[in-house]
């Protein structure tokens, strides 16, 4: 695939005239491989047919060159440079058979390879960007409708929620049951409280059921809740040594009396 | 990549044929962010071109199509036809416990129909918003039944067969009575939220909660 | 809003007739500036609609008109005829110029996709910088793909829907030229004689850089 009748001063007394124009803008190429495309242009030959010796030694000529205008090359293009010398002594020097690795040819062979399917990326990038384009040359929909989200609340209530609402209205009164009992009971609190009240004025034994408060006798439930409560408090009270307590026998009548101190 | 079939439309002379021009209308119409006028429409085409006449076409073109040509002060612009609104519509749905003072109203109404607004307000002891009617109306479970023929002639409501069939029942009369709300236990405990008869309502909108989290 | 006269089409079981349901596509699709999948038109349309056929007959309909229904990817669009693209300046956007390493590395990416930024590097020759990638995919055109199953899982990177959309693409094999590259071999990845190590060393680097993108 290389000519190796190919004269190396010929190829470096032309080439360096090109490496020359092209070492300006170094800058100007993105990487040792970019470089390797536009020296290979100046073969003026199909890609497939590109002699990769005479390529190398381009590539060589241009760093030799850069030296010598004290140009700083980028560390890659230095590596490129190492690699190409040595691929270029691969093509020219005999194969050792004792030695290791891919031949110079597997190695030009891939270099033609990468440097082809560079081309064909960039080619293909350039057709890609002369396509008609959304926004250049072709367009959307200018005016458009968003999806509105409309959130339906929808409301549910079971048979259940009827029925208490119901009866929450038409018992209003009974529907309130602390409320509702507390007006049949009497707490030993309230008896207390009312008892204290009371018991300056009884010097004399009384029924503690005079001491029941108006109209809770007529009730069963309240007579017996405000008895409860009022004999509760007139133990309280007995234990707190304000009153005295006593029944003459069982079921007899609990009389209480205010106790009068330190007689 | 760009039709070289078709005519170029360059010539200052000949004016594109007709088919082209509504093309062209047609392309800005669609593609432009603000309803165009005639005037735009004439210095944006080719020279000799007949917007007017072009929108006239394309208008008809679209006559009960999903999208119309329709005119918006002097300017025109393409429009989704107005029974299609729906599609740009996502409706979620989201369900909610109803109201006290809804569920209250509709008690009444059920237990009573057909009653008028004063005596619902007469029981519940309280006035009836306009708004808790309203969304009974809407929810489908009351309706307007006949006027009580008393002075003012008052309007009546009366449940639907929506709310019969969403409560379950045959008709209104099934629902049960004071006694029965009673001997079930839903008359004797409500002490406080959270206790009692209530726990099956309260379970009910635990679900629903769950609902709105998973969506 | 709606036309009390027309269908209603809420049933279960029948589907509104195929006319409508174009009608109903084409609304669906001139209301968006994205394509739309059938899937979701499916999912806005009434129970039973065929979006899949109604977009075959709209297809039809507007073939040569100044719109055109246009398939990307897996969903659909209307987009303005590529010839009319002059009248349309105004609407014109100015967007970024790409620089070269952005357009290549796109085509690459497009190319070869799912290609890992190593591979990317492999073909320009050289590494290609965050800048390049993160831009790319703010455009949206391309993104990350699946992780690729050698030493380093490297993640990879395709093309999108927006990229499709953006140069008239119905899919990535409709891109120029491509079945002429994959016949010249320029599509293999051949790795380079004797490099093994090299290789897998670098797919580990970009392992890590992508870990850092995806934060």
């Amino acid at each position: 695939m290389q000519d190796d009748a190919f004269q190396e001063d010929t190829v470096s007394v032309s080439e360096r005239v090109a490496a020359e124009a092209l070492i300006v803008d170094v800058g100007a190429f993105e990487g040792p491989l970019d470089l390797l495309l536009t020296l290979s242009r100046t073969q003026k030959v199909d890609l497939r047919q590109i002699s990769i010796l005479a390529l190398a030694e381009q590539y060589l000529a241009f760093v030799e060159q850069a030296k010598r205008l004290r140009l700083e090359l980028a560390a890659d293009y230095l590596v490129m440079a190492a690699w190409l010398a040595f691929l270029k002594s691969r093509l020219l020097l005999p194969p050792d058979p004792t030695e290791e690795g891919p031949s110079g040819e597997e190695l030009a062979a891939h270099l033609a390879f990468q440097l082809e399917r560079l081309q064909a990326m960039r080619e293909a990038a350039a057709k890609l960007m002369a396509r008609d384009q959304l926004g250049r040359d072709f367009f959307a929909r200018g005016i458009t409708e968003d999806v509105q989200r409309v959130r339906r609340v929808t409301y549910t209530a079971t048979l259940l929620d009827l029925m208490q609402g119901y009866a929450r209205i038409r018992t209003r009164d009974d529907f309130r049951p602390f409320v509702m009992d507390r007006q049949h009971v009497m707490t030993m609190e309230q008896a207390l409280e009312r008892m204290r009240g009371l018991i300056g004025f009884a010097g004399d034994w009384t029924d503690i059921a005079s001491y029941l408060p108006d109209g809770w006798d007529a009730d069963p439930q309240r007579r017996r809740s405000t008895t409860a409560a009022t004999f509760a408090a007139s133990l309280e009270l007995a234990k707190e040594g304000k009153i005295e307590i006593r029944q003459g026998e069982m079921f007899a009548p609990i009389q209480i009396r205010k106790k009068v101190p330190d007689e | 990549m760009s039709n070289d079939a078709k005519p170029k439309n360059d010539s200052l002379f000949e004016a594109p044929p007709m088919g082209e021009q509504e093309r062209m209308v047609e392309a800005i119409l669609f593609a432009t962010a603000d309803p165009v006028t005639v005037t735009e429409l004439t210095g944006r085409m080719p020279h000799g071109c007949d917007p007017a006449e072009a929108l006239a076409h394309l208008r008809k073109r679209y006559e009960g199509r999903g999208v119309n040509i329709v005119k918006i002060g002097d300017a025109w612009a393409i429009r989704t036809a107005g029974d299609l609104g729906f599609l740009m519509q996502k409706e979620t749905v989201e369900t909610r416990k109803l109201s006290r003072a809804a569920i209250e109203t509709l008690a009444i109404v059920a237990y009573h129909q057909p009653v008028t607004r004063a005596e619902i307000e007469e029981i519940r002891g309280v006035s009836v918003s306009r708004g808790t009617v309203d969304q009974l109306i809407e929810l489908e479970w009351i309706r307007f039944g006949r006027r009580r023929m008393t002075p003012g002639r008052p309007v009546t409501f009366v449940v639907t067969q929506g709310f019969l069939d969403h409560f379950g029942l045959e008709n209104a009369r099934d629902l049960p009575g004071l006694k029965e709300l009673r001997s079930a236990g839903l008359l004797d405990s409500r002490p406080q939220p959270g206790a009692g008869a209530l726990g099956e309502a309260e379970d009910d909108e635990d679900d629903n909660q769950t609902e709105l989290f998973e969506d």
